[in-house]
Order: structure tokens, then sequence, then C-alpha cells
């Protein structure tokens, strides 16, 4: 049960956030909601990254807590390149979904709404 | 054992993401989607990686969650009855 | 390896003043468009002092640490000469901007147009695959963001749509990344395309699916083109010039670096790993694009949609030229990208002179249009047979060459002279349409339409280029040429350039 | 897709997308390391956390490095021990791995990474630029008690942001969480008092200053050592407040680039303007 939880746990969670907010993007109408979709598949991925890098013994990646990164010259610390790429994803998450929100804005000042549907009739 | 805990806090990130997907109100949804960061910021530290959780927590569920409640303050009348 | 870590200013300089135009603004707005127009033209002659000089091919090194170890930009054939094309069209658009773009926030235009062109170049010249996906995000976040700008509000639901549709793709081509990652340990290009074939074949099949179906967002590939249309026409003109001029060169390169180099075997004709062949599965999906975008280009009847659609269609040409695999299919992908970006850019710019002239955008207001203009007209023409391929403009030479590819592979490939014919026969139908509308006669008199200068220098320059490549198709050809073995003879040209002792063991 | 689409049938659709999606991704994850089997000693962060990318290079250009079937030797470089607060002048002095990564051996990423963020702002700011006009809702006035509080909150959260960023290269944090903590803070001083306004034209030249200064750190590396944002300070010994070389200067840039840029944006976002088209 440990072992099966150990491998598939953090999977089956990331996988399943990517699946709910794919859900939220095609299925809803209001633009705050897709905006939500976005960011929930983004927290799926971001988990993902970081679950690919990380083993059940491993420890944090970082001297100020232990000497022992590596023992035997085997490294046992987690594997810290995807968690620096991570970093970077969340912070560019930050930023389309700003911009994602001005342009929603923008939108409910000139069409009066946040409706997709809406928004499509007014153009025709 | 940290993995029986890790698996509890998958469980309630997964049913506030189901919240996020069927609530009626916009703002339960945004809230929902504040606390799925907050508790992905939670596994981060399960997986060793304060550094991201550190990031997730004041970037992904405080700042831009923030920023959401602020830009739905602006469209107040969109809200309601969009969703049918 | 070669090094020549000074081309990092291809990068380092447009960043150093996008950072500092805002400074600029609070003495004027008007000369945050010189900046650009600056900045860009260093650009420009810097790599076109790297074109001409041949300092090519070489490895940027970036903090010293050398591939595959840190990052590093590759200046080879391909990357040298479409950064030049970029910067050069960039340029060009910059010119027209000065006059253009007025109202709003002229500042943060001019740093997010900036970055834009710097961001495309970023794509063609990075040699890491994660670095790819930051440039990749900083083209489609200005491109989101340029393209909501604009008094118009139809100009916000494109941006929107384009939004969504690329921010899934990206993190389509950031699961595909870490995928691979999690097989080889790398990120270095090199790297992970010489050793390719040691992963396993299911998961490489699976990552190959979610890179394509990412990158395929920007170069406009059938399922994922659904924003183009929108976009194109809710933007400025100067915009959509500059999408469909600077971003379908980048999104085109990116796709075909991946899935060329990165996954592909090398071989007479490039296939890839993993149980799929993505090349054929891209192969249908350009003939896929460019049916639609053609029969949908056919039904328009506002001149700007209609660009927008035949952009799409041009877009699956050039993906068709790529995907037959050859150098010379290669060789003709990136000819008709070149002509394609430097008409369609001209085609924009003209229709937003006519468009602020208050000509307006639907077809029945070109008629006459050669009474009122005749160097407008003039340049239309030229522009429209280009697209359609006539005998004597660019676009000939690029269909022909990938005609004459698809037959030197044989086969099933043969379908492709069937789709160049169709493309080029709706495309004459089109255009021509529209060409006879603008040479037919009116009975009332209107008033001559006056070009000021600034949108009028890049509009004869990129009218003369065309023609130019038309008489002498060398000109861009034999740098087509050039790229295009970088593409299909990955060890030689791409790998052992980057890391030489990958095979010295 | 058709207005009429009934909402059954995009479900439905929606459900069948994710599905493919979902069982493409387990399909990938079966032949995929995982859990115990995840090693980090065949990826290139095994250099990164040994801090020996120089003898790796050195091997490299030996032609060493590749053995037969282009398989690289990273698990053989050789590990030297690193002792917390003695061993000195490691090639990356940053006791945090992660931000060894982030900024040095990585930075040309982080570098794109503040232009997206900058990018993004300037987004915000282009499009709900405008003239300012007063809201028309009535809004309810805070008290005295949030007013004078967030003002006293601020100093405190401004310090620790400050904090998190000098101290990056040793704890976890670094210039992004350290900049939204500032940004927090100011965050909540718009809460405390309705019309605050920050000084827009000090925001402008504060964030375009830390642009440059992040970029001119890289132009001194491309002078100095002839590479890119390369380090051109001494290491130090790891574990120290003054060590990791460059490290510290561009973490301090980040924080307070991407600090007034996010308080820039929720300036833009809380403001009601009208534009207007000349």
């Amino acid at each position: 049960m440990q072992v099966f939880l150990q491998n598939w746990i953090y999977l089956i969670a990331s996988v399943s956030l990517i699946g709910v907010g794919l859900y939220i993007v095609l299925t809803k109408e209001n633009i705050f909601r897709i905006i939500v979709g976005l960011n929930i598949i983004e927290s799926g991925t971001n988990l993902f990254m970081i679950a690919i890098a990380w083993h059940p013994k491993a420890v944090m990646p970082i001297y100020t807590a232990t000497d022992h990164l590596a023992i035997n010259g085997k490294v046992i610390a987690a594997d810290p390149l995807p968690q620096s790429l991570v970093l970077t994803a969340i912070v560019i998450g930050l930023g389309t979904t700003a911009l994602a929100l001005a342009i929603g804005v923008k939108i409910f000042e000139k069409y009066g709404t946040l409706d997709v549907r809406k928004i499509k009739e007014a153009e025709k | 054992m940290i993995i029986y805990v890790a698996t509890i806090v998958v469980i309630v990130i997964i049913i506030t993401s189901l919240i996020a997907v069927f609530s009626k109100k916009l703002l339960s949804s945004i809230i929902s989607m504040g606390l799925v960061s907050l508790g992905v910021s939670g596994l981060f530290f399960f997986l060793q990686a304060p550094d991201v959780a550190i990031t997730e927590a004041a970037i992904g569920a405080g700042l831009s969650t923030a920023i959401f409640v602020i830009a739905l303050k602006k469209v107040k009348k969109g809200e309601t009855k969009d969703e049918e | 390896m070669n090094i020549f870590n000074n081309a990092a200013l291809l990068i380092g300089i447009p960043l150093l003043f996008a950072f500092s135009i805002p400074l600029f603004g609070f003495i004027s707005k008007q000369l945050t468009k010189w900046v650009t127009i600056f900045v860009v033209g260093f650009n420009a002659t810097f790599s076109l002092y790297i074109l001409l000089a041949h300092k090519f091919p070489s490895v940027v090194v970036m903090g010293n640490w050398v591939p595959p170890f840190g990052e590093n930009l590759y200046v080879g054939p391909v990357a040298v000469f479409l950064v030049t094309v970029v910067s050069l069209i960039g340029l060009l658009i910059a010119i027209y901007n000065l006059w253009a773009i007025k109202g709003g926030d002229v500042t943060r235009f001019s740093v997010l147009f900036l970055m834009y062109i710097a961001g495309a170049s970023g794509i063609i010249l990075t040699g890491d695959i994660f670095n790819l996906f930051i440039f990749m995000e900083i083209t489609e976040i200005t491109s989101y963001a340029l393209a909501a700008y604009g008094p118009e509000r139809r100009a916000l639901g494109g941006a929107f749509k384009f939004l969504v549709v690329s921010s899934i793709g990206s993190t389509l081509y950031l699961l595909g990344v870490m995928l691979i990652y999690t097989q080889l340990g790398t990120l270095n290009i090199a790297e992970i395309a010489a050793r390719i074939g040691q992963t396993t074949p299911g998961l490489l099949t699976f990552a190959g699916v979610l890179l394509v179906s990412g990158l395929a967002v920007e170069a406009e590939l059938f399922p994922f083109n659904g924003w183009v249309p929108d976009t194109y026409t809710g933007a400025v003109n100067g915009v959509s010039a500059a999408l469909s001029g600077i971003g379908a060169i980048a999104g085109v390169y990116a796709l075909f670096r991946i899935v060329m180099t990165v996954l592909g075997k090398d071989g007479m004709y490039v296939l890839t790993y993993g149980k799929l062949d993505l090349m054929a599965v891209i192969a249908i999906l350009a003939t896929a694009t460019v049916v639609i975008g053609e029969l949908s280009a056919l039904t328009q009847k506002n001149v700007k949609k209609m660009l927008a659609y035949s952009s799409m269609a041009q877009m699956g040409l050039v993906a068709a030229g790529f995907s037959i695999g050859s150098t010379l299919g290669v060789y003709g992908g990136i000819f008709q990208l070149i002509n394609h970006s430097i008409a369609k850019s001209m085609l924009f710019l003209i229709v937003g002179v006519l468009v602020a002239a208050g000509v307006g955008e639907r077809i029945e207001n070109f008629k006459g249009l050669w009474k009122r203009s005749p160097f407008l007209s003039l340049a239309f023409t030229i522009g429209a047979f280009s697209m359609l391929g006539f005998p004597l403009f660019a676009g000939f030479w690029s269909k022909f060459a990938i005609v004459g590819a698809s037959i030197q592979r044989g086969g099933w490939y043969d379908f492709i002279i069937g789709l160049v014919l169709f493309a080029s026969v709706a495309e004459a139908f089109y255009y021509l349409r529209i060409v006879t509308y603008i040479f037919s006669p009116t009975e009332m008199e209107k008033p001559k339409i006056k070009v000021n200068l600034s949108p009028a220098i890049p509009i004869f320059i990129l009218a003369v280029a065309i023609v130019a490549i038309g008489v002498y198709p060398n000109l861009i050809g034999n740098f087509s040429m050039q790229s295009a073995g970088e593409f299909t003879h990955k060890m030689k040209d791409y790998v052992l350039n980057v890391i030489p002792t990958i095979t010295a063991h | 897709m058709k207005n009429d689409t009934p909402k059954v049938f995009k479900s439905i659709f929606a459900l069948f997308v994710v599905a493919i999606f979902m069982i493409g991704l387990f399909y990938a994850f079966v032949s995929m390391p995982k859990g115990w089997g995840v090693n980090v000693n065949n990826r290139v962060s095994r250099l990164y956390i040994l801090k020996n990318v120089r003898t790796a290079t050195k091997w490299l250009n030996s032609g060493k490095f590749f053995a037969k079937g282009m398989k690289p030797l990273r698990a053989e470089v050789p590990y030297k021990p690193i002792k917390f607060k003695k061993t000195a002048n490691l090639e990356d002095g940053a006791a945090n791995v992660v931000t060894s990564i982030v900024v040095d051996y990585r930075g040309f990423d982080t570098l794109g990474e503040v232009t997206v963020l900058f990018l993004a702002a300037s987004g915000v700011m282009m499009l709900l630029f405008g003239k300012r006009v007063k809201p028309k809702r009535k809004k309810t006035e805070p008290s005295l008690i949030m007013y004078v509080g967030t003002r006293i909150a601020f100093a405190v959260i401004f310090l620790f942001g400050i904090y998190i960023f000098v101290h990056g290269h040793l704890t976890p944090g670094g210039g992004f969480p350290g900049g939204a903590v500032i940004a927090s803070g100011i965050l909540g001083l718009f809460l405390g008092r309705n019309g605050y306004s920050p000084n827009h034209a000090g925001l402008k030249v504060f964030e375009s200053l830390s642009g440059i200064a992040f970029v001119i750190i890289g132009l001194i590396g491309l002078f100095s050592v002839k590479s890119f944002l390369a380090n051109f300070l001494p290491t130090g010994i790891i574990g120290n407040l003054y060590s990791a070389g460059f490290i510290s200067l561009i973490y301090i840039a980040i924080g307070m680039k991407v600090g007034s840029e996010l308080a820039a944006v929720v300036d833009s976002m809380i403001g009601d303007t009208k534009e207007e088209w000349s």
C-alpha cells in the first residue's frame, strides 16, 4: 500500500488537477471561470514536475540543513532542477493570469458581460 | 507516516477542485482555486521542495487569488447571471 | 565548437532597452518608438554582420557553463538567417508603427513590440529545450497584449481566445519536456537529439504528441488554430503584420526544430523515433490546414479576415513542405515561409493604411482603388501575385520547390503536388477577385489617398523585395538551402557543432 | 462551437477529451521512473548538487565524459565532500542548490522569467491605461484600526520580504517570493485606506532601474569573464551571508523588480480608468 501510494499518489493528484482544469476550460462560458481553469491546470503541471523530482528517501537540496546531500558518492537529495523550473513556471503563470484578468475586465467594460456566447453574438 | 498525510491532502485538493467546477458562485470558485494552490504548496513541502512551496504559497495562493478578487470586484455585475 | 559569446548581445541589448523604455517614456512618447527602431536596427545590423562575415556555426555559452551543462545559444545557419529576416521585417513594421500607433499607452506598446521581436529571435537562437519554453512565453504574452491593443472591442475577444489556447499549448509542451527529462536527465537540445533513441518508445510517442500539440498553436496547424482568424482580424494592422511576419517564423521554426532535430532520425528522409511517425502526422495536419484555410478564405467578404485565413493556409503549405523530410523539402518550406512573411506583412500594412484613410476593410470598398492610389494598388497586386505563386514573383519559386521535393520523394507524398495546386487555384480565385475590384472603374470620383512617408517606406521596400526575389531567387534561395541541411543532418550540422566530443569515447 | 449546442453534449465532449488525455498520461507514467525508481545520479542535477561542473567540463573537453553509445558518465563524476560554513571557493557558493541553479547555472532562464513578468505587467498597464476616474460605487471606509494596522504591518512585511530575498542563497526563498511578499504588503496598504495611491513615477523608475541592473550584471560578465551572465565575483565560504558571488546582487535586483512590478499591477487593477483614444 505504502509503495503504491509513494509511486502513484502525486501523479494521480497532478493528472486529476490537469483533467479538472481542462474540463473547466472546455465547458464553462464565463471568462473568469476559464481563467480559474487555466490556473488549476497550472497547479497540476507544477505538481507533476515536482513529483518526478522526488523519491521516498529524498532530503531537501539545501546545504544549510545537512552536509550530506550525497552519501558514498550517490546523491540522495531531491532533484533540484525541476524545482527551479517550477519556480519559473509559477511566475509565468502569475503573469498570464494577471494579463488574462486585465483582458477580462476590459471585455466587461466594453461588452457589459463576461459570457463568451453573448460576446460572440454581439460581434455578429 | 507522511505519505498518508499527503494522501489525505490530495483527496482534499481533488474535492476542492471539484467545488471549483460545480459551485454556482464565481467567488467560491476563485476561493477554492486559491485553496487548491495552498494544498499543492503543502504537497510541495512534503516533496522536499521548500523553495517552490514558499513561492507557490506567496504567488500562486496569495497574490494570484488577491488579484482575482480585485478584478472580480470590478465586474461585480458579470458575476450573477452568466452561469445557467 | 566555435565560441562566439558576443552574439548574446542579440538578446541582451533588446532586454536592456526594453527595461529602460519606461524611463524614455518620461521624456517623450514618440521617443520610445525611435528607441524601438534603433534597437531592432542594431539587431538587424548585427545579425546581418554575422551572416555576411560568416561567423557561424558557433555556440554562445551562457554563464560560462558549456553545453550540455548550462544553457547555450546555437548560432547556426538557420538561426542567423531567420534572425536576420525577423529583425529586418520587425524593423520595417517598427517604422510603420511610427505613424500608425497613436493614442493609448504608447510607451508600453513600444516595450511589448520590441520584446516580441527579441522573443522571436530568442526562440530561434536558443539551444535549450526549457529556454525555448521561456521565449515562447515571452512572444505569446507580448502577442496577447499587443493583439488586445486598440480602440476596437473585437480585439479583446481575439486576444483572449489566443491566450486560452496557447496557455494550454504551453502547458502541454512543458509536460512533454518533463517526460523527456525523466528519461534522459538533460534539457540540452543537442544532447537530447543525440540520445533520443535511448528512451522508451511508448513514453517518447506520447511526449512527442504533447510537444507537437503545444508547438502547433504558434505554428497555426489545424486543430490548434481556431484563434487565428479572430486574433488577426481584431488586432491593429501593424500587430497583425507582426503576428504573420514574425510570430509565424518563430512558431514554425520551433515546431520543426523539436520534431526534426530533437525527435527525428538521421537519414535520407527524416522520420521520428517512437511508435508513431510524427512527420506523417504533421503532413496530414498540414493538409487539413491548407484545405480548411483556403475554403474559409474563399467565402470571406472582409479582406482582413480573408488574409487571416490565407495566412493559416500558407502556414499549412510551409508545414507540408517541411514534412516531406528531405533537404529539398525543407528548403521549399523555409523559402515559402520567408516569402509568406514578406508578402503577408506587406498586405496587412497596406490594409492598415487603407483603413486609416477611411476606405474600409470590406472587399467592395476596394473598388476603383487604382484611381485613388496607384502606389498602394500596385503594391497590393505584387503581394497578391506572390501569394498565389505567379511566375516571376517570389511565391512561385517556393511553391515550385515544394512540388519538386514531393516529386523527388515519391510515394504517397505525391499528394502534396495536388495540395499546392489546389492552394494556388483557391488563392488565385480570392486574390484575383480583389485585384479585379481594385482595377475596375467606378462612377463616383473619390479623393486621392495620401500616403505618409513612414508607412510608405516599409511597403515600398517589401514590394521591391518580392520582385527582387522573384527575378533572382538565389537571393534567399542560397541561404535557405544552406539552412535546410541543418534540419535534415542533425548529427553533423547540429549536435557535433554544439558538443563535439559526444561521439569520442 | 455553435450557440445552440446542448450543454450535455458539450460536457460529454469535454469529458471525452479529458479522458483521452488522462489515459495517455497514465500510459506514459507506466514506463516512467517514479518513487524508488527516480535516480538523481543519472540526471544533470547531480553535477549541480555536487558543485562539480568544472570537472565534468574537463572530462567533456578531453572526450571522456560520453561513454560508448553516447551515454554520459554523470554518475561517475567524483564527489568532494562539502562542509557547511567551512568549504571555500566552490564553483558556485550558494548553500541552496535550487538558488544556485536558478541564478547561476540556468541564469538565462531567470532573466527570461523576469522579462515575462515585466511584459505581463506592461500588458496589464497598457490595457488598463487611461484617465483615472472616481469610482462610481460607494465604498465602505475602513476603520481606523485597519488603517493603522496595515501601516504597521507593512513595515514588518517589507522587512520580511527583504530578508527573504537577501538570504535567497542560504535559505528557501529568493527574489520572486520576496518580491511577492513586499507586493502583498503594499496590497495591505490599498486595503487600509480608500484612494491610497503609491508614487507611480517612483514605481516605474524603480522597476526600470532594477531590470537594467540585472542586464548590466549580465553584461559585466560578458566583458570581464567573456560570457553573458557569468559569475565575476569570488564565491567565498559556503553558508556565509557574504558569499555566492553575484547571486545576492541578482536576487536583490529581482526582488525589487518583482515587488514594484506586482505593486504596479495591483494598483492598475484597483484603480478605475476611462480610456481615451486621440
